[in-house]
């Protein structure tokens, strides 16, 4: 068979299966699939071989191709998502730094949460975004919450709606204008933050809703940040924490904690460590992390076992990589 | 409609992910409604946020009372002019023979850039960072365990090494040649963590799009 | 580590219980004596009776004066804390009356804002410059619930004032950055006079650099193209402009081989600064018909639609080699994954800590953060450039020397050195 | 002349934008505020340059009848229907429910969102083929991410159950993140700010000036 028809024909399954899933989906027969105990167990086992198989193959001669770990890395994120395993959480000391941050404001506190991300970064920052507000309002403390980028406000009233369908939530009665306040969007990146130093208001006259600023009773007595007593910022890039630390904490001595996609996280060390930033959630397992300190199963949780699963595949790749290398070398000794 | 959405939103992720397989007219299609796409995105987010939303409305504000009905229309910013007449001498491009005059805009553009990196980088990434390196390794009153004073020491002989490797000026031989191999070796620690960091990242991102394919596409997820 | 935080919210609720314990053992009788003894409504005379033993002392020594070090519009109020203001006591709060003068009479003193016990400033950012104002402190003792205010017992300090605020010429402060600033941009120019005179200097080999030529020399010999990505910010970035500058001296190189050399870009004034720069280079040497307009194009400002356009430019036109110079976030790995697919040889740099580690992986040579900056120089070969990265060397050693002996210092005890470079806002 | 005065403007803003940081006094406390207001409004106008350069290529390649001319037509097709979209439904554009905001969540996201994921392949495919214990360099590369890569998933700890707490992997990943590689990251950060004044410098003095063309 022609490679062509292979493409053709693996092309039309997939076609196939979606649809006969979709129909099972808006149809109602199926609501969704969760492998059993010995399932998972039967694929984890089932991967692990292919990938020994793999490496005796590569120890042999025969490197594989780029595509063989893409289709690797595939699978072992996509299968885990339909299992139910528990994994064990140890807090590192950053993300316990945040937690005891929180924790250890007075009810009433005034918290200022900067959404600087867009849907694209959601699955690490939005799990975060979750949990922190939910920590928050367990403590009765109040949030004001804005962004730098465009879609930033947005992520943050899909924070809220998820979690006010929380009975623990909803028992809490949360009031916007009084508990919670969303100051939408405002363009200029780093120099939003800086004219915040001297006045909130310059920068949002109105709210996410177009409420005046004055009206909102949270924020009425909000001049600048020494009325925050805490604020943390999630961030996917520019602007970003860095340009929170370098203007509103060396500026204006805003007391800041960080959640950060895993990839600015390190940068971010050196602000931690230099006592600009007050804790810090590093990627999912930040999230993760977090989630276990306040006590709360969220997303960062259930996602973690895909993400365990995918550094193994990609730790094992490494490993295979070196046999390979390791092979040629001795070969060129011989 | 929804159904439509879904499926659309399915069909354009899958036609991106086909190129990890090889170059195709899927993964094609898919890019240059991408690129034209998201160029017209940006077109005309530029012109509503920054020319009307920031130009215009900042220097002719809208009228705007709070419920109380007492009126909050903000000052006009007439400064922001000069925003549009750097932006119009920029235009001036596309009309021939005087295309020269758009280097004045970008001149005051690279001017003003540089005088602020200058100060901002020099302040914050220079200042901070020296600062934050000159700590006592050990000594009352500080974290004395061997944590943190391996640590420390590690900190002042890694950036001390590190920052011998981008001398310029002196040929790295001898001692001071040792002490720049030694900066590589952290600068490689570095990356290799900061690689290693950011696996996890990336593969989050491809749980959340995972996570629309078989959660909101197909269902499958509980 | 966690087990520590669960332990202090047990304290915390048992400080709790105990606080409340004792205000409901010292009010409730109090409540009921009241309530005995008088004829009046019961909740009046609560509040007339009780009001006394809720009141705070007042703040002591008030003082105010300007904001020094800013633009103007703030005061600085300072006051000593309520004899009260102790754990569990009654000055639970502050709150800062102002009273301003208008055409030299008083107006009435207003509230201006409010911060929690324990506090001993507040910054009235609403001070209009050169107008007097006077200022009261005053603590307050409350009750609250659901954010209703249930009742409050407030008492005042003495005034302060007059005071005015000014705006400064100088932020003393920043001596110190201005200091450095100066020593450092001392060196710089000092260095590049020094070339200028006609004194060598010696550059190392930056091998990325070297690379350059034999990146361009292989992309003739093949016959193909090639790409220079200038990052994917905008002109307001010095990244951008370095990569821009970078691109002059390549465009040169790619001239006098007469080679193809194209340039995708995602910012329109990069468009129009490349294009410029290009231009240039080929007439400088010599080949101004060479130079095609098409060669400098835009694609989209979207980061991710830029890098799935090149990915597509990439596989399809196969260069054989591709620079990518200036400021890069995500799209970093996906252009030098794609790029390093077809086998072409990439040289990057960048000033992006968290993207080096992907160039590092995926391309031939890269360029780590200061080297980027010394690329125009280094290419250029012009002594008064090569001058100012002797000058970059020099205040590197004064760093150098400044963390040896600072840390040194500080490990003894001897003198904090570390203060001279606090950085204050 | 006309490369003069860009020179002029170049030195004289670049040293006002340097010392506005030492000025609290007006205007210079308001320069860093304005020049970003400018900047996006410049920006603004700019891009017309840029979308009017993507059409005139696009048109090219249709009318040349260039290889692969038809998805220069489906660039430009989808470039005039977010524009038109955008600009006819006005202000509101973004507001849920416009025709804008449709494509932007149907069609944009998730275009964008799974180039971005796409990375998670490009990253396992790099890891594979970059980290090779070469020499002792490389090998350092190796080690850090693959202790860093493990240890910041609870199977790391699983693996190093056996070890007392402060030897797992979990907390040996956050002693490299917290010591060695702020080292490295802090060399690279004070080296960059050296260049940058440095780069800064030249170009605000007009030494470093090719970035301004040509003379003509």
């Amino acid at each position: 068979m022609s490679t062509r028809a292979k493409e053709l024909i693996t092309i039309a399954i997939i076609a196939v299966f979606s649809v006969v899933i979709y129909i099972l989906k808006i149809t109602g027969v199926m609501t969704g699939i969760e492998f059993s105990g010995t399932v998972s167990t039967i694929i984890i086992i089932a991967i692990f071989l292919a990938l020994l198989v793999i490496l005796i193959r590569t120890l042999r001669g025969h490197l594989v191709d780029r595509r063989t770990v893409f289709l690797f890395i595939a699978f072992s994120v996509a299968l885990p998502l339909l299992m139910n395993i528990s994994q064990k959480i140890t807090v590192s000391g950053e993300v316990e730094q945040v937690y005891n941050a929180v924790i250890d404001l007075q009810p009433g506190s005034r918290v200022l949460v900067s959404f600087d991300y867009d849907p694209a970064s959601a699955p690490e920052l939005q799990p975060m975004a979750e949990s922190f507000l939910r920590l928050c309002f367990m403590r009765d403390l109040k949030v004001i919450v804005m962004g730098l980028w465009p879609q930033g406000p947005q992520q943050a009233e899909l924070a809220m709606s998820t979690i006010l369908e929380d009975d623990e939530m909803k028992a809490k009665n949360i009031k916007y204008g009084i508990d919670y306040v969303n100051l939408g969007y405002q363009a200029g990146n780093e120099f939003v933050v800086q004219r915040m130093g001297s006045d909130f208001k310059s920068m949002f006259r109105k709210d996410y809703s177009g409420r005046a600023y004055d009206d909102l009773p949270l924020v009425k007595n909000v001049k600048n940040f020494s009325n925050i007593d805490y604020s943390f910022n999630l961030s996917a890039g520019y602007p970003g924490t860095q340009e929170w630390v370098q203007v509103a904490v060396d500026r204006y001595g805003l007391k800041m904690g960080g959640g950060n996609t895993a990839v600015q996280a390190p940068m971010m060390y050196t602000y931690l460590n230099a006592g600009q930033l007050e804790g810090l959630l590093g990627g999912m397992s930040g999230g993760a992390e977090f989630e276990y300190l306040a006590n709360f199963t969220g997303k960062a949780t259930k996602y973690m076992l895909s993400q365990s699963f995918a550094h193994m595949v990609v730790v094992a790749f490494i490993i295979i990589g070196n046999a390979a290398f390791f092979r040629s070398g001795r070969e060129k000794k011989l | 409609m929804e159904h439509f959405a879904l499926w659309l939103a399915a069909f354009l992720t899958l036609g991106i992910v086909s190129f990890l397989y090889k170059d195709n007219p899927w993964y094609k299609l898919c890019e240059a409604i991408f690129v034209g796409l998201s160029a017209g995105y940006w077109f005309v987010v530029l012109f509503w946020d920054n020319i009307y939303g920031k130009f215009w409305v900042g220097v002719f504000p809208l009228e705007e009372f709070d419920e109380a009905g007492r009126e909050i229309t903000a000052e006009p910013d007439y400064w922001l002019f000069v925003g549009a007449a750097l932006g119009i001498l920029m235009l001036m491009r596309l009309v021939p023979n005087i295309g020269w005059i758009s280097r004045w805009p970008l001149a005051f553009i690279v001017g003003s850039t540089a005088g602020l990196y200058l100060i901002n980088y020099f302040s914050s990434n220079m200042m901070r960072q020296v600062q934050g390196t000159i700590v006592p390794l050990f000594g009352a009153g500080y974290d004395a365990s061997a944590y943190a004073i391996v640590g420390n020491i590690v900190v002042a002989v890694g950036t001390f090494a590190g920052l011998v490797y981008f001398f310029f000026s002196k040929e790295h031989r001898g001692v001071f040649g040792g002490t720049a191999k030694v900066g590589v070796f952290f600068l490689m620690l570095t990356f290799g963590a900061s690689f290693g960091y950011t696996v996890m990242s990336r593969m989050s991102l491809l749980i959340g799009r995972m996570d629309f394919l078989l959660g909101d596409w197909l269902g499958m997820i509980k | 580590m966690n087990h520590n935080c669960r332990t202090t919210k047990q304290t915390f609720l048992r400080r709790d219980f105990l606080l409340l314990a004792f205000l409901i053992i010292v009010i409730a009788p109090t409540l009921a004596a009241q309530q005995a003894s008088d004829t009046m409504p019961a909740d009046t005379v609560v509040a007339d009776s009780i009001l006394v033993a809720r009141t705070p002392a007042p703040p002591i020594s008030v003082t105010v004066q300007d904001l020094p070090n800013d633009a103007g519009g703030s005061i600085k109020v300072n006051w000593g804390l309520s004899p009260d203001d102790v754990a569990g006591g009654k000055a639970r709060k502050y709150r800062i009356l102002r009273a301003e003068t208008i055409d030299g009479q008083r107006q009435e003193f207003t509230e201006i804002g409010d911060v929690t016990s324990g506090a001993t400033e507040f910054i009235d950012g609403n001070a209009t410059s050169d107008v007097e104002f006077y200022y009261k402190v005053m603590a307050v003792n409350f009750l609250s619930e659901d954010n209703e205010t249930i009742w409050e017992a407030t008492s005042k300090s003495d005034e302060a004032g007059p005071v005015k605020s000014s705006a400064q010429w100088f932020d003393w402060r920043r001596i110190n950055v201005f200091v450095g600033v100066i020593v450092l941009c001392g060196f710089i120019l000092y260095y590049i006079n020094q070339a200028k005179a006609g004194k060598k200097l010696f550059i190392r080999k930056i091998a990325g650099l070297e690379a350059v030529d034999e990146a361009v020399g292989r992309a003739t010999e093949m016959g193909k193209k090639i790409f220079y990505i200038p990052g994917t910010q905008d002109m307001d970035n010095v990244q951008t402009i370095a990569g821009v500058t970078i691109l002059g001296r390549v465009a040169e190189m790619a001239a006098q081989y007469e080679t193809w050399l194209e340039v995708p870009v995602s910012r329109s004034l990069v468009l129009v600064t490349a294009k410029e720069v290009v231009k240039e280079a080929y007439t400088k040497v010599g080949r101004p018909d060479a130079y095609q307009e098409d060669q400098v194009h835009y694609l989209t400002d979207d980061q991710f639609g830029y890098a799935a356009g090149i990915d597509g430019m990439v596989v399809r036109e196969k260069p054989a080699t591709i620079f990518y110079m200036g400021a890069f976030y995500a799209e970093a790995l996906i252009l030098a994954e794609t790029g390093n697919s077809i086998g072409a040889i990439q040289i990057a740099g960048t000033a992006m800590p968290s993207q080096l580690p992907f160039f590092v992986a995926s391309c031939d040579y890269t360029l780590i953060g200061e080297e980027l900056f010394a690329a125009s120089a280094y290419l250029s070969r012009e002594p008064k450039l090569l001058g100012s990265l002797k000058g970059q060397d020099m205040g590197k050693a004064v760093i150098l020397i400044a963390i040896v002996v600072g840390v040194l210092l500080e490990t003894f005890g001897i003198w904090k050195l570390s203060n001279l470079f606090t950085v204050i806002d | 002349m006309r490369r003069e005065i860009p020179l002029l403007i170049t030195g004289i803003v670049g040293i006002v934008f340097v010392l506005q940081y030492f000025i609290p006094h007006f205007p210079f406390n308001r320069m860093n505020a304005w020049f970003s207001d400018w900047f996006s409004i410049v920006a603004a106008f700019a891009i017309w340059l840029g979308a009017l350069n993507l059409m005139k290529i696009s048109f090219q390649k249709v009318f040349r009848r260039k290889s692969d001319w038809g998805y220069a037509v489906v660039i430009i097709m989808s470039f005039l229907l977010m524009a038109v979209v955008g600009f006819a439904e006005g202000k509101g554009f973004r507001d849920q429910g416009t025709a804008f905001d449709w494509l932007f969540q149907f069609v944009y996201t998730p275009l964008s969102a799974t180039m971005f994921a796409i990375l998670a392949f490009f990253v396992a495919s790099a890891s594979y083929r970059a980290f090779r214990a070469r020499n002792f360099e490389a090998t350092l590369l190796l080690l850090a991410a693959f202790l860093v890569m493990l240890g910041r998933v609870p199977t790391g700890d699983v693996l190093t159950g056996f070890m007392p707490e402060g030897m797992r992997l979990s907390a040996v990943a956050s002693w490299i993140m917290n010591f060695p590689q702020t080292a490295g990251q802090r060399a690279i950060m004070i080296g960059i700010a050296l260049g940058l004044v440095s780069t800064s410098l030249r170009i605000i003095l007009g030494i470093e000036r090719s970035h301004l063309g040509g003379g003509d």
